[in-house]
């Protein structure tokens, strides 16, 4: 029931939105609400929640269509869980920003705001292949729109990119879905079994592979990234690309443990190639959100590395750095939208000494930016130190990447503060452009205390994802 | 006693959030005292918890508490759990007690500053960090505080953020401490892969036992001393220290002089059992600590900013004690560690005292003859530059002298290698540090001093925002942590002296047991040569004053000194300009016109192809006729074909 | 010596005529109505009879496919009375409706009585085709809408393009009906038998004769559905005819056409299986390839359309190459939202049309997503329909044909079919992005003309009916494929 | 039969569906191209009563003469649409239809 | 003897079946085609009377080439006859893929015809005296093929239909 309602809340909310005929200012209160209610029941479930139980909760089932075995079934293991409750939270700060910023069309764009949200959700709660290619395939309707419409000025060439790649990818995946289901005689992900299909699994991987984005698969990233308005930006790296996550822990590993064998050192390669490719990358962006998505591509790497380590550690470590980083990235985007807000730009050549006198704008950044960078002691430090130590056991040298990656993170991200707080102030920045009004610091501050709590107590995340699927080695979480 | 240590932990904690999120409905008066009164909070927690466990017997000195699990991956878990064992304490005692003077003295020193409030966060915070890494109850925890000192050494360094330098000086600093972070990660993922857990005493038990193979312990060990020599800027991950001057002196004072530079050698003592499963990286580190100690005195001799050459100096020093803890003279290490803390806040504070007064100059060529203007300035300094030089009775007499004496007690090619190095460090420090002391407060005062002498407020100064001088050289926050601090530099070496209390080496010897102990007469010879050879620096730096001449003349040597012997070039070369070009090709030449221009190629390449079927389509109606019938019979002969 | 008296007239089952019939006596009166009644009120009256005419031929056909459990072969198995036929008449009923609520806006002057009666004739006579069991009414019942269509796409004589239309898709359409006879009658020769099941109990299964016979026979049905490369009339016809009448053309001739091959193919050739299903499978191919990219390179959007039907035609095939009874299934189901999708989004396009008094492009459609946002959310349902996103029938419809190929073995089938998909969404999402992401074009002659869009509720209502079925059929798939499932079980698999 | 065998008749109607195809695809007045296609649908009716003698069922004759009636039909509406488009003053000639195309 | 007879008949009939069906497609003038076409007619129904089909050879002559041809020439008269050249415009490969696709099915359907010759086309079977004629033809008319019947007779309802209506003139048509 409550994960029901989870899915269809902002569902049927983006239709009310959509349809009522509201001013702006209602539109944007009426969104907010559904977006707000919608972390309430998130937190009534995860106070529900028996985290001790690897079992599935809340789930809700309903026969869809019976001849091919396909149900409608929903429903959370702890890992889901904290992906969903990753997506409301910054779902409600995206939808904020919206209404703070004024979108115009806001009838449209707080519906699709609100129908992401709830496709999403339903993508981390589906326990049916079929359910969970609705949903992945939903996203996309929304986002299209919300880049195309809302976007910068590169938009439609950014969104037709995004849409192009990400539907190559789950195209083949509903082949494989198909293939896989029917050969199983059903798109349970709970009753179906195991394949040995290495074609079945590279469909799903390179669907995968996209919506992370893998090395190869990543060229939507950047115009996708940074045309999009801030906030679906946010959304996108924070968590429509977590839906990977959720597909290879969920689908990937449970299902093929065959090709995920043969193939582990291949995507081993491609992450690590990945994470220092993308860090590299971040490096050199003149802005702030074209760092932010070639290090959202590098981090992605990382959980790709941590997924594929073949063990708890690695595994535990994705999923609390999947949170961690959605989280971090996510707050990224929306400062960047908030300073793009104020002065026209989030190019670093005309950014500069915004530090100065503009101490919430300066702390928020800085600790966002710490959070980036991974800084020891923050829940990203935790996340990426479990999926290291994790893929440790599968080669020194991916944990050796990832070591130098630390460094490069450490390079970009510092790059990134010092050009936009630091130095002389830059053109685009006028005495007069503020410091973050209390509205923004509602946006951002939340995400920042959320990860700022979870440094403090990672296990919160990292120790309660039981009911992921035991792998090849004898490590399970009990 | 735990109860002690945690609000040790804490209460820096505590102060650095009250001012973060009090923010501007806080006074800057109010930011500086709850930071001040923060740390000394957390002093008296760790004097509560140092008198408890000093009252213990030598064996029970050792506790942990643990508060919760911090981490768990997998059946990997990490607790967030403190140790309060001797070594711990003395770190906290000296963090939180020198720490708290020097908080005290930036009230004076940073009064009228832009962004006081912010600075004293950073403080907070970083005294915070420091403890965090001190009192970690497991690797994890430990480099958890290092990063975050890292962390806190990157924004103080980084305060004036609107000078280029300052911001450079601090992101350099930083990846240089991100560059030994990595290291020690790679080492732990080692150990996690060997033992499955980061917990001190599994580690150590895993290490002594011989559990671990040669090579696991070796390479461990290896990525522990790459994080210590980064943070201790011993060669080669020294270059960070000297820029990181660029942040204000208290800064350099608490971060780069007493407290977060000496954490490798906190961690060496602290993992000790890890580096004496591996030997050879721990003479490695002895090695290292002996070079940095003669480079490191060399540069200082051609430094003309009073800061630099004093943080020269602290690489030098620190490099003593690489050497002691290379050798497993641990107590010696700590010893020194202790004393340096003491009389190096002292100089820095008092070069503190002196830019302050001079409106912020830092080139000692503009200075001279202060010693009349700033009469205690003067004598707080020349305690600590006798200090530092080892001139007995005062503190670094009895540490370095100790660190030498076990060199030689180490004996062989290595021991008498570590002691030359060391005599000639002694000599070294003796020069440097005179020649510094000379030109700042000796001969004819300068015009920049005359401008300042008496209280008289320039006009720049004012507009720097400096306020009333309540006294003659600076304000009472200032003079007095800088005089506590002599007394302290004067008589500090004194605890190692038997008999006065439990002696400071069985202190830590409980925790670390020392590999080397030197012989009395051992003892007496190094003090001899060292204390000689100090002396022959002292005047050798006088007598070139006096002359008007430079230590080291003009020469190729000189310009390779003052090069810093091209470590910057060379890291420019190896690894900056290396990583900005591959970085800038794969933009280029593989980004942009692979990755995402073949998807327009892809793209055109089907529009192309679009356009061309759609031309096939040419509104003549035979063709379409044409196309129909002739496929019809392919396809009839097919099917007669295949039938 | 036969006198008349000694013939039996035949047993005439009416009720499985009915679904024909109802719109055929529609036609009758809408064809009297043109003489009779006022022209002030003709329109009304007409799309009036049309409807009801639709409407029960839907409900009989309702009925018959209730009361048709089991297969009965009339009149000498000159036609089939089961659950396959009785449920494409619903279809073709519904679609005709839709498309006579569309054709209401269209304000023509001429022939009003006589466009509805060749409307519900066209309607009629695919009722009839669909159960046609035999070679000679499977002609005539092709001929009887063909023509029917033929006349109205020329209706409109005062476009040239109307015209134009008409001519080529009377001679092509003529050629291919050519084609389909010479077909029959080798056919025939080779078994002596028109029936279907007769021809399928013929021995003379593998000759030469047979074969070509149906070669021909598949080309012309195939032409009919406008299978790539047999579809080359398509996007000219579909252009040049009145929107109301494209609508009704996309989606219902499809549909019957591809459930006749399906029906012709299973029940008279299941020898030939190896060889058809494979020539199928090709002419599916064909048919995603040259429709997706001619589709990509155009801006008219009925061209597009029209090209993106050839695709569609393409998935569908896939169905019937996969030829088991989930690929029946999934026919069926395929052709629900597809035809209400097509209508549906014709019917937007009638919209513009005649808001704008031109034709409808890309350029002309820019930003009017955001004045109309009825016309505009309902044509990006269409559009993600065809495209086969969730939360509209199409995904579900691609899901099953893809199923039914792989139960087939068809599994390169499937990858055909999902490149096609990849490719086809970018011009299917091109028009949503001129519709909403592209600022409102203010060029003069974009205005609408004489101020304020008509009001057009009929229109509406089609367009809404189009949504919800679009839309519905993602969400009630259990029963429709139900329907299908005992449709399918008709077929001899 | 009286004369020829069955194929013969079968190659008769087969070269005039040749032919008609021919016709279709080579001339350009519509006239012309309508007369074609009657050819193609006689050769139908050639090789349907053929058949219909081969096998002695007279459905084939039947079939023949209904391809007859729908042969009348297709001409009459064809013939309308040229008058239609001579009134409109469109030339005959299929050339010249290329309105819609691409 | 009297199948020599037949046989010559036939291949003259069979003869000028070709030649005027080459004939239609050859003319300039549609008139003269038009002409052939009836010539073509004829001579096919011959060739229905051989294959004892005179019903159907009845109806050829009276409803083919009686009414249809003469609704043609009607038009043509109407429209004066144009010239229309066959080898006259359009692009070449047109005009021979013309020949080489007619040749090409005709070629194919011969093939098939042989292949199936050597099977079963050889010998025909027996047939009554009453095959073909209109009687029988009547009769399954009215209950064999009775849906054919009437369909026949609806689908020349619409094509009548279809000719008044493209036939006439239009409001429309006045403004267009």
């Amino acid at each position: 029931m409550l994960t029901n309602l989870l899915i269809f809340l902002p569902l049927i909310g983006a239709l009310v939105v959509w349809a009522a005929p509201l001013s702006r200012g209602e539109t944007a209160a009426l969104a907010v609400l559904v977006a707000l209610s919608e972390v309430a029941i998130w937190v009534v479930a995860l106070v529900g929640f028996d985290f001790g139980s690897a079992s599935l909760q809340d789930s809700a089932q309903r026969e869809w269509f019976g001849d091919l075995g396909v149900t409608y079934h929903v429903g959370f293991y702890g890992f889901s869980l904290w992906l969903a409750g990753l997506t409301v939270v910054l779902g409600a700060a995206a939808i904020g920003f919206g209404a703070w910023v004024g979108r115009d069309r806001a009838r449209a764009y707080f519906g699709l705001m609100l129908f992401l949200i709830g496709a999403v959700v339903g993508v981390f709660a589906s326990q049916d292949l079929l359910v969970f290619y609705v949903f992945f395939e939903a996203m996309l309707i929304p986002i299209y729109v919300l880049v195309g419409v809302w976007g910068g000025p590169n938009r439609i060439t950014a969104t037709v990119t995004f849409v192009i790649y990400t539907m190559v990818g789950s195209l083949l995946m509903l082949a494989s879905i198909v293939v896989f289901g029917l050969s199983q005689g059903t798109f349970s992900l709970i009753d179906s079994g195991t394949s040995g299909n290495e074609w079945v699994f590279l469909g799903f991987m390179i669907a995968f592979a996209v919506k992370a984005p893998l090395l190869p698969f990543h060229g939507w990233l950047r115009t996708a990234y940074t045309e999009a308005p801030p906030e679906v930006a946010a959304l996108l790296s924070g968590v429509v690309s977590k839906a990977a996550v959720f597909g290879l822990v969920w689908i990937v590993l449970p299902h093929f443990p065959g090709p995920v064998d043969s193939w582990r050192t291949v995507v081993l390669v491609l992450a690590a190639a990945g994470l220092v490719y993308g860090s590299l990358l971040a490096f050199r962006q003149p802005d702030i959100r074209g760092v932010v998505a070639y290090s959202s591509m590098g981090q992605m790497s990382l959980i790709v590395l941590g997924i594929f380590a073949a063990n708890d550690l690695g595994l535990d470590g994705a999923i609390l750095h999947s949170v961690s980083h959605g989280l971090v990235s996510a707050a990224m985007f929306l400062l960047a939208g908030m300073l793009i807000h104020r002065t026209g730009t989030d190019r670093f050549a005309d950014l500069g000494g915004l530090a100065k006198g503009r101490p919430a704008l300066a702390t928020v950044v800085m600790v966002v930016g710490m959070l980036t960078l991974a800084v020891p002691g923050s829940a990203n430090f935790a996340g990426e130190f479990a999926i290291l130590a994790g893929v440790f056991t599968q080669g020194w040298g991916y944990a050796a990447v990832g070591a130098v990656a630390i460094v490069l993170a450490a390079m970009y991200t510092l790059r990134l503060i010092s050009a936009v707080l630091h130095r002389a102030r830059g053109e685009a920045v006028r005495e007069e452009s503020r410091d973050l009004r209390l509205l923004e610091l509602a946006l951002v501050v939340p995400l920042v205390a959320i990860l700022l709590a979870l440094s403090v107590w990672p296990t919160a995340i990292s120790g309660h994802s039981p009911g992921l699927p035991t792998q090849g080695s004898s490590e399970a979480t009990p | 006693m735990i109860a002690g240590a945690w609000l040790c932990l804490l209460a820096p904690l505590a102060g650095a959030l009250l001012i973060t999120l009090a923010g501007t409905h806080l006074s800057r008066a109010a930011a500086g005292w709850i930071s001040t009164l923060s740390v000394f909070v957390g002093f008296a927690g760790a004097l509560v918890a140092f008198l408890q466990v000093a009252g213990e017997s030598a064996d029970e000195r050792s506790h942990t508490s643990t508060a919760y699990t911090w981490l768990a991956a997998g059946k990997f878990q990490v607790a967030m759990q403190i140790l309060v064992d001797p070594v711990s304490l003395t770190m906290m005692l000296i963090i939180t007690g020198v720490g708290g003077l020097i908080v005290w003295y930036s009230m004076g020193y940073m009064k009228g500053e832009d962004e006081e409030r912010r600075y004293f966060a950073y403080m907070a915070l970083f005294v915070f960090s420091m403890l965090m890494l001190v009192m970690g109850g497991n690797l994890l925890l430990l480099l958890v505080g290092w990063g975050l000192v890292g962390l806190a050494s990157y924004l103080l360094i980084g305060f004036y953020h609107d000078r280029p330098e300052a911001i450079a000086a601090a992101k350099k600093a930083f990846l240089m401490n991100a560059i030994g972070d990595a290291a020690m990660a790679l080492g732990f993922f080692l150990l996690i892969a060997k033992t499955g857990s980061l917990d001190f005493s599994t580690a150590f038990d895993a290490a002594s036992s011989g559990q671990l193979s040669p090579n696991t312990a070796n390479l461990v060990a290896l990525g522990l001393l790459g994080g210590a020599v980064a943070k201790s800027a011993q060669l080669p991950l020294h270059t960070w220290l000297p820029d990181a001057m660029e942040g204000p002196t208290p800064v350099s004072a608490l971060i780069h002089a007493a407290t977060m530079v000496t954490a490798g050698v906190y961690l060496i003592v602290r993992t000790h059992a890890i580096f004496e499963a591996a030997p050879n990286v721990q003479h490695l580190s002895a090695i290292i600590g002996g070079v940095t100690i003669v480079v490191a005195g060399l540069i200082a001799l051609v430094q003309w900013d009073i800061k630099r050459v004093i943080a020269y100096s602290t690489m030098s020093q620190i490099g003593y004690m690489f050497l002691a803890a290379g050798i497993g003279a641990y107590g010696y290490a700590m010893f020194h560690l202790l004393t340096h803390a003491f009389f190096k806040a002292l100089l820095f504070l008092a070069a503190g005292v002196i830019i302050h007064h001079l409106a912020g100059e830092q080139d000692v060529r503009k200075m001279g003859g202060l010693r009349k203007v700033m009469p205690y300035t003067h004598a707080v300094f020349l305690v600590g530059a006798l200090a530092l030089a080892g001139i007995p009775p005062l503190s670094g007499f009895w540490s370095k002298d100790g660190i030498i004496a076990s060199a030689l007690a180490e004996g062989g090619v290595l021991g008498y290698t570590l002691l030359v190095l060391g005599l000639l460090g002694g000599f070294l420090t003796g020069a440097y540090t005179f020649r510094l002391y000379y030109l700042v407060f000796h001969g004819e005062p300068s015009e920049l001093v005359l401008e300042h002498a008496g209280g008289h407020m320039h006009e720049a100064e004012r507009a720097h925002g400096h306020g009333e001088h309540a006294h003659g050289e600076g304000p009472l926050s200032m003079l007095a942590p800088v005089g506590v601090l002599a007394v302290l530099a004067a008589i500090g070496g004194l605890i190692v002296i038997p008999g006065l209390w439990e002696p400071f080496l069985t202190w830590i010897d409980g925790v670390a047991e020392p590999l080397v102990t030197a012989s009395v007469t051992q003892d007496y010879a190094t003090s001899a040569a060292a204390v000689a050879l100090a002396g022959i620096g002292i005047w050798l730096a006088r007598w070139a004053f006096v002359a008007g001449r430079e230590l080291v003349p003009a020469s190729a040597l000189r310009t390779v000194f003052e090069h810093k012997f091209y470590f910057d070039e060379i890291y420019d070369a190896l690894f900056s300009r290396p990583a900005q070009l591959v970085a800038n090709r794969l933009r280029d030449d593989v980004e942009v016109p692979v990755v995402q221009r073949s998807l327009g190629e892809i793209g055109t390449g089907v529009k192309e192809a679009a356009g061309g079927t759609a031309r096939l389509q040419s509104g003549l109606l035979r063709s379409y006729a044409l196309v129909i019938a002739g496929s019809v019979f392919v396809l009839m002969v097919v099917f007669v074909a295949v039938r | 010596m036969i006198v008349a008296s000694s013939i039996a007239t035949p047993h005439v089952d009416w009720l499985a005529l009915s679904p024909a019939l109802a719109p055929l006596a529609a036609a009758a009166i809408c064809l009297l109505g043109a003489v009779l009644v006022p022209s002030a009120v003709r329109r009304g009256f007409s799309v009036f009879v049309t409807a009801a005419g639709f409407i029960t031929s839907g409900v009989l056909a309702a009925v018959l496919f209730h009361r048709s459990p089991e297969v009965q072969h009339l009149i000498s198995d000159s036609m089939t009375r089961d659950r396959f036929a009785a449920l494409t008449q619903i279809l073709i009923a519904g679609f005709g409706l839709l498309a006579a609520l569309v054709s209401f806006g269209d304000r023509r002057r001429d022939h009003v009585g006589e466009y509805y009666a060749l409307l519900a004739a066209a309607g009629g006579g695919m009722a009839f085709f669909v159960s046609a069991s035999n070679l000679m009414t499977l002609f005539l019942g092709l001929e009887w809408f063909s023509i029917a269509l033929y006349i109205l796409v020329a209706l409109d004589t005062h476009r040239k393009e109307s015209l134009e239309a008409g001519l080529k898709y009377l001679i092509v359409g003529s050629f291919g009906s050519a084609i389909l006879l010479f077909g029959s009658a080798l056919t025939y020769g080779a078994t002596g038998e028109l029936g279907f099941s007769a021809i399928r109990d013929a021995t003379a299964a593998d000759s030469s004769l047979f074969v070509a016979g149906l070669a021909m026979i598949i080309a012309g049905l195939a032409f009919k559905a406008s299978a790539a490369p047999f579809h080359m009339w398509t996007p000219d016809v579909y252009e040049g005819a009145p929107t109301p009448v494209t609508a009704f053309m996309s989606a219902a001739t499809k549909a019957a056409a591809l459930v006749v091959t399906y029906r012709i193919l299973v029940t008279a050739f299941p020898e030939q299986a190896e060889i058809w299903s494979v020539a199928i499978a090709v002419l599916a191919v064909a048919s995603l390839v040259v429709g997706n990219l001619a589709a990509l390179a155009q801006k008219n959007i009925k061209r597009m359309l029209a090209y993106s039907s050839v695709s569609q035609a393409g998935f569908m095939l896939i169905a019937v190459a996969a030829n088991n009874q989930i690929g029946a299934k999934a026919l069926l189901f395929y052709l629900i939202p597809y035809g209400a999708a097509s209508i549906g989004a014709f019917a937007v396009i009638a919209a513009r049309e005649r808001e704008l008094g031109r034709e409808v492009t890309l350029t002309t459609l820019e930003g009017w997503g955001w004045e109309r946002p009825f016309h505009g959310a309902a044509m990006w349902v269409f559009m993600l329909g065809f495209a086969g996103f969730p939360f509209t029938g199409g995904m579900i419809g691609k899901f099953y044909v893809f199923s039914a190929a792989y139960e087939a073995g068809w599994w390169w089938l499937i990858v055909i079919g999902v490149i096609a998909t990849a490719v086809s969404i970018y011009y299917y999402l091109a028009v949503v992005r001129a519709m909403y992401m592209r600022p409102a074009s203010a060029r003069a002659d974009l205005i609408v003309a004489g101020g304020s869009p008509p009001s057009d509720p009929a229109l509406s209502v089609a367009i809404g009916a189009a949504v919800a079925v679009t839309v519905g059929t993602f969400f009630l798939v259990q029963p429709l494929i139900d329907l299908a499932g005992k449709a399918a079980d008709s077929l001899p698999f | 039969m009286l004369g020829p065998s069955t194929t013969w008749y079968v190659a008769v109607a087969g070269v005039l569906f040749g032919i008609g195809t021919t016709g279709v695809i080579l001339r350009r007045s519509p006239l012309i191209v309508l007369l074609s296609l009657e050819i193609m649908l006689n050769a139908s009716n050639l090789a349907l009563v053929g058949f219909s003698r081969h096998f002695a069922s007279v459905d084939g004759q039947i079939f023949a003469i209904s391809v007859m009636a729908v042969a009348a039909a297709e001409v009459c509406v064809g013939l309308g649409l040229i008058v239609a488009f001579t009134r409109r003053n469109m030339a005959l000639d299929v050339d010249t239809l290329t309105e819609l195309r691409g | 003897m009297g199948n020599v007879l037949v046989w010559i008949i036939w291949v003259v009939a069979a003869f000028a079946c070709v030649s005027t069906g080459i004939a239609v497609i050859s003319f300039t003038n549609p008139f003269y085609s038009a002409l052939a076409l009836i010539g073509n007619l004829a001579s096919l129904a011959v060739l229905f009377l051989l294959a004892s089909a005179e019903f159907v050879a009845a109806a050829q002559i009276l409803v083919y080439a009686g009414a249809v041809m003469v609704m043609f020439l009607f038009v043509i008269a109407y429209l004066g006859g144009r010239a229309d050249a066959p080898w006259a415009g359009g692009p070449r490969w047109l005009q021979l893929g013309a020949f080489v696709v007619g040749a090409a099915i005709l070629i194919e359907v011969i093939v098939a015809l042989a292949t199936k010759a050597s099977g079963g086309l050889s010998s025909d079977a027996e047939i009554s005296r009453s095959f073909g004629s209109p009687a029988e033809i009547g009769k399954l008319f009215l209950t064999d093929h009775l849906l054919a019947f009437e369909i026949t007779s609806i689908v020349l309802l619409v094509a009548a239909v279809g000719g008044v209506v493209l036939g006439m003139k239009t409001l429309a048509e006045d403004e267009a």
